[in-house]
């Protein structure tokens, strides 16, 4: 198992770049969005969190539907489906190895995309920290559609499209936790307690439904 | 499981379907026939009415845009069902009706989605906003799209069955949210005024030409849904043919 | 510990592939599956494997380990893709399997180098698996073989783009499997020179 | 007034055009499949089941 | 070379709808919008040229890295390096064949989500035009990406380092050509044609540019 | 028309794989390449096909058609992969290529169906490419030599997956393209079953 981690650990870091096009895609929709609002710095920091909720979501998208097609393309799907070893417990190193690689960097530049939204450190913060409990969750969704379209020759596109609707919760919980947060008399913990549990139930539940979905993917 | 079982097997499996095809072949006409009427009906008594003092010729609007609003919850209810048709009884027909209704049922969404717009330009003077029953129709548009995007992704029908069933039944949660919005968040929307617990509030001035239009429209939905069942069961069997002409070829020019 | 596989059938799709297959396995022995092209040899592995589910039909192992209840994880499992990453070294990829796997009770794999060796190949395993000829990715990825142990080999088409000189040293690690009590099946289209052996010849269903 | 009257007639003309729309695909549809089938059967391609002996209910 | 971009569209098509599922995955995205920013119109009129533009960047760079790879995977780019014609002509043939499938869909369906983000009727109109002006440079900046990650078995990193800081100009004269369009002051004109004048530029580079890769990329 | 190289070289990375290779190949001539796994085998005939660039050494067509520098563009290859598109039919395929490819002087194709009829697959090309088995694919792929001419066919193990039925086919085509004054390059590991032919015995750059 903790083979496995770092092998896909190196494949990330060695061949994908997925992680790299994550961070990169994440500025680029930061950079953009004050194009949109004009120069007006307070209305920046008032949707700052929001749009970082959103470029990190939208980042995670990109090389979410490779998961499980490389593995299924050169034949190491095969062997990981016939082991012994849980295949939950499978997908879910798989799934903590592609959030380390792409999910774990997004996080550390969150600060650094705060400060260009001008926003406050309590802020950034607090977006940070959501970020770090609910991008977890987004992976955990895609890996299920990551499994679910493991065998379609586009896939790409289609993983996104599944897998967006399902991480609504996650971003309306993260970012009211964060304005939550900010605005002083509404309390941090509650909408952050509930994207935690989103997340814990999604560690359990994705990798349950992507191993299913795995199983019947045979051909 | 001996050879005879099997045979068994297969034959059930084919059976129903065969019924089905039977069946169609028989009921459509007089469906189509029906719903032609209907409409003649409903059109008719849409168009002489008196309009609204208040909307003026807009509440005509209505007579579409709520049959067709009305159809597309419906619509879905019916894939629901035939999801869980899928996934508890494996009923074979089950997965072909729960793809055949989807494009149906996404049409019907759009035009709830273009006639409420252009109810909307005038009664309240944007195309749209953001209100929880729009939001949840929209994405109710959006679930169909995924639907048939996933049915026509992936090849092999018996694989595709069981996942889009679960993607369907775990969509269902948006129905009641649709229907309930009105009542549970405010919004800018008309709340029901047909199917209520106390009886219709409407004026029946209104409420002919629209049951009439509703009628009509669920009747079009199922001689629609017939016909796509029917269509779908045959692009199975050309499908399977082709595999089997794939498998059969070059064996005896080529036997070893 | 004896493989026993009893009235087996599979489908693709919606048409039956094969019936009613049914054969018993001791250790050391092997079963050599042929058939024209499409017969739907690959397919038999593949339910063997457990990666295909059987139509109908038994598949059980007698008198093996304990704990164990799917033939498929005692098994080895070569198809037509090596499952090997390009973008790491053979002895990357070959440690990787090695630990990911484990060894089945009763053996115990051999190391990354020594199953380099093995296959004739020894000195190249720091090489990214991308760089090698077909041949050699081939030999690599039987080298996978021996280095977590599992009683039983699937292999489908093993030697298919191997040279005269890899197809020998393959069937001596074959009968050097068998004779450890080993058990192989393996489809092909050419002789694999294995001694005793049993045959399965495909026909394909004809419909 | 008169604009009003427009958004009515858009409003009918789309709901025709999606009936429309549905009703050829339909038609289409099953003309095709139903074409491709003979063509099969032309070739000689035969559902085994066309062949059971008994049973069939048709 | 008609052949060949008659075979793009069909695969484009037949592969499980990709046209629809860009048009798709983009409406999704908007959808996915408000959940995050809130239902506030203006806010949503403001950003949402931007919007639409991230949108419509990311539904292009999700399958984009597919373009030559799946010719290499089964073969069929062998044979397209090894003809008469001039391969920068089959490159160039391939990237409209794509855009034609991915891009335009995307330009076509703008108008529409355009009204859900309550943007008025000349925003609406100036983000089309940019957008069918633009989308074909993205394509084409996206097509080197592609050809030099085909090149490279290590080329990921590459890749998205080379991809998107190249699409990021042409997204943000997109952008502020629309707001030049609704704010009065600023003249529409000069920012359009400095995105006409990037795409051109594209569609000579870039083919040249991913033919050059091609060719290095024998293996 | 004849096929000339002089003292080709070619290199993999760093490593030089062959060195100083020559042969001349008349109209109706076959060239077997052997050698064991690595040797160079796939590198020359990619080499001669124009994929890879030679590091030292001439290939060049003597008398053929005006207009043509390179031989590759006079060449059908057939690597290990069969360029063929799994969604679309084989008939779709076959036809693109055909138009794609377009006819070298000397020689016309044969139509879709007529090639589909030549590999012994006449009834399905207008099923799925994806439907067909492995073996099936090969032949489909071989089927594309003959729907666009060209004088040089440059095949890499091209009888790898096929049955023996579907190999006797293919020394019948080739047979039949050598007759009408075509060239062959063929790397293998197995006969294939050609008459007069030169064989160029590959052995690896020792290093
Ligand atoms: C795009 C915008 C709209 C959407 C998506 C939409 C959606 C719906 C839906 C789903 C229903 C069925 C609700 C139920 O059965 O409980 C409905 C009913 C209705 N809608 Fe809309 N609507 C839209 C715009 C409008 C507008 C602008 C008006 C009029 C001002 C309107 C008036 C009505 C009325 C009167 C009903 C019937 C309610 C009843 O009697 O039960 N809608 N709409
Ligand atoms: N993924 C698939 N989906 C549906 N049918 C398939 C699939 N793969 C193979 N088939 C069909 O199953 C049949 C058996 O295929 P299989 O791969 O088992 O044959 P094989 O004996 O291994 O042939 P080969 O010698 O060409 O490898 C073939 O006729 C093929 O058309
Ligand atoms: N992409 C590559 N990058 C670097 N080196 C390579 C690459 N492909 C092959 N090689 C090396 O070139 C040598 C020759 O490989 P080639 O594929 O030509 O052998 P071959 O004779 O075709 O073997 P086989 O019989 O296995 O197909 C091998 O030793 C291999 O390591
Ligand atoms: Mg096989
Ligand atoms: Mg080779």
């Amino acid at each position: 198992m903790i083979a496995l981690f770092f092998r896909d650990l190196k494949l990330a870091v060695r061949a994908g770049g997925g992680a790299m096009l994550g961070v990169l895609f994440f500025m680029t929709v930061v950079a953009v969005i004050p194009f949109g609002v004009g120069p007006d710095l307070n209305l920046l920091a008032r949707i700052g969190p929001a749009i970082l909720w959103i470029g990190a979501l939208l980042a995670s998208l990109l090389g979410l539907d490779r998961l499980f097609q490389a593995e299924r393309e050169d034949g190491s799907l095969d062997l990981l489906l016939m082991q012994e070893t849980p295949l939950l417990l499978t997908v879910f190193v798989k799934c903590t190895a592609h959030w380390s690689a792409t999910g774990l960097p997004l996080v550390v530049a969150s600060p650094f995309l705060g400060l260009f939204m001008n926003m406050n450190e309590l802020a950034i913060g607090a977006t940070m920290a959501t970020l770090l409990a609910g991008t977890p969750a987004i992976t955990f969704i895609g890996a299920v559609g990551a499994a679910v379209a493991v065998a379609l020759p586009r896939g790409g596109l289609l993983v996104s499209i599944l897998v967006l609707p399902l991480a609504v919760p996650v971003l309306i919980f993260g970012i009211s936790a964060v304005y939550a947060a900010i605005e002083d008399p509404a309390p941090f913990l509650p909408p952050f307690m509930i994207l935690m549990a989103i997340t814990l139930f999604f560690a359990v539940i994705g990798p349950v439904a992507a191993a299913a979905a795995l199983r019947h993917s045979a051909d | 499981m001996n050879e005879t079982s099997l045979a068994i097997r297969k034959f059930s499996d084919l059976a129903n379907p065969t019924r089905f095809l039977a069946l169609a072949a028989r009921v459509l006409p007089w469906l189509a026939v029906l719903t032609v009427v209907c409409f003649a009906i409903g059109l008719w008594l849409s168009f002489t009415t008196e309009g609204d003092y208040q909307q003026g010729e807009t509440v005509r609007i209505m007579y579409v845009h709520v049959p067709s609003a009305w159809l597309s919850m419906m619509c879905y209810t019916v894939m629901a069902i035939s999801a869980l048709g899928t996934l508890v009884w494996r009923h074979p027909l089950a997965d072909v009706s729960a793809k055949a209704a989807a494009p149906i049922g996404a049409s019907f969404t759009f035009l709830a989605l273009v006639t409420g717009s252009l109810w909307g330009k005038p009664m309240w003077g944007t195309w749209w906003v953001w209100d929880a029953r729009l939001t949840s129709v929209f994405v109710l548009f959006l679930m169909y799209l995924g639907v048939i995007a996933l049915n026509r992704a992936m090849e092999d029908p018996a694989r595709s069955a069981r996942v889009s069933a679960v993607l369907v039944l775990v969509g269902f949660v948006n129905i009641p949210i649709i229907k309930f919005s009105v009542d549970w968040w405010n919004t800018l929307h008309q709340p029901a005024s047909v199917f209520r617990l106390d009886g219709p509030t409407i004026d029946p001035e209104f409420l002919w030409p629209l049951m009439a239009m509703a009628i009509a429209f669920t009747l079009l939905f199922f001689s629609l849904h017939v016909a796509a069942m029917r269509n779908e069961i045959w692009r199975r069997r050309v499908t399977s043919l082709r595999r089997q002409a794939a498998r059969n070829a070059g064996r005896e020019t080529l036997a070893p | 510990m004896r493989l026993l596989v009893e009235g087996l059938s599979a489908r693709r799709g919606e048409d039956l592939i094969f019936n009613d297959i049914s054969f018993a396995l001791a250790p050391g022995e092997a079963l050599i599956v042929t058939g024209p092209n499409g017969s739907g040899k690959s397919t038999l592995l593949r339910v063997l494997a457990g990666l295909l589910a059987a139509e109908s039909g038994r598949l059980y192992i007698d008198g093996g380990p304990t704990g164990f209840k799917h033939p498929h994880e005692l098994s080895h499992y070569l198809g037509h893709r090596n499952a090997m990453k390009r973008e790491l070294t053979v002895e990357e990829n070959l440690s990787f399997w090695q630990s990911f796997l484990g060894d089945s009770p009763g053996g115990a794999g051999i190391s990354t180098a020594a199953a380099g060796e093995a296959v004739g190949l020894g000195g190249i395993t720091h090489l990214p698996f991308g760089y090698l000829s077909a041949g050699q990715q081939r030999r690599m990825a039987m080298a996978k073989l021996l280095v977590a142990h599992r009683p039983i080999w699937i292999l489908d088409e093993p030697t298919a783009a191997l040279d005269a000189g890899a197809d020998r040293l393959f069937s001596e690690l074959v009968a050097a499997h068998l004779e450890r009590g080993g058990i192989v099946i393996a489809a092909t289209h050419q002789p694999l020179g294995i001694g005793q052996s049993q045959a399965l010849q495909m026909k394909g269903f004809v419909h | 007034m008169m604009s009003h009257a427009a958004y009515v007639l858009a409003s009918y003309a789309v709901a025709v055009a999606t009936v429309a729309g549905l009703v050829l695909w339909v038609v289409v549809d099953g003309r095709s499949r139903q074409r491709e089938l003979k063509a099969l059967e032309a070739a000689g391609i035969r559902r085994r089941s066309a062949e059971a002996p008994a049973g069939e209910s048709k």
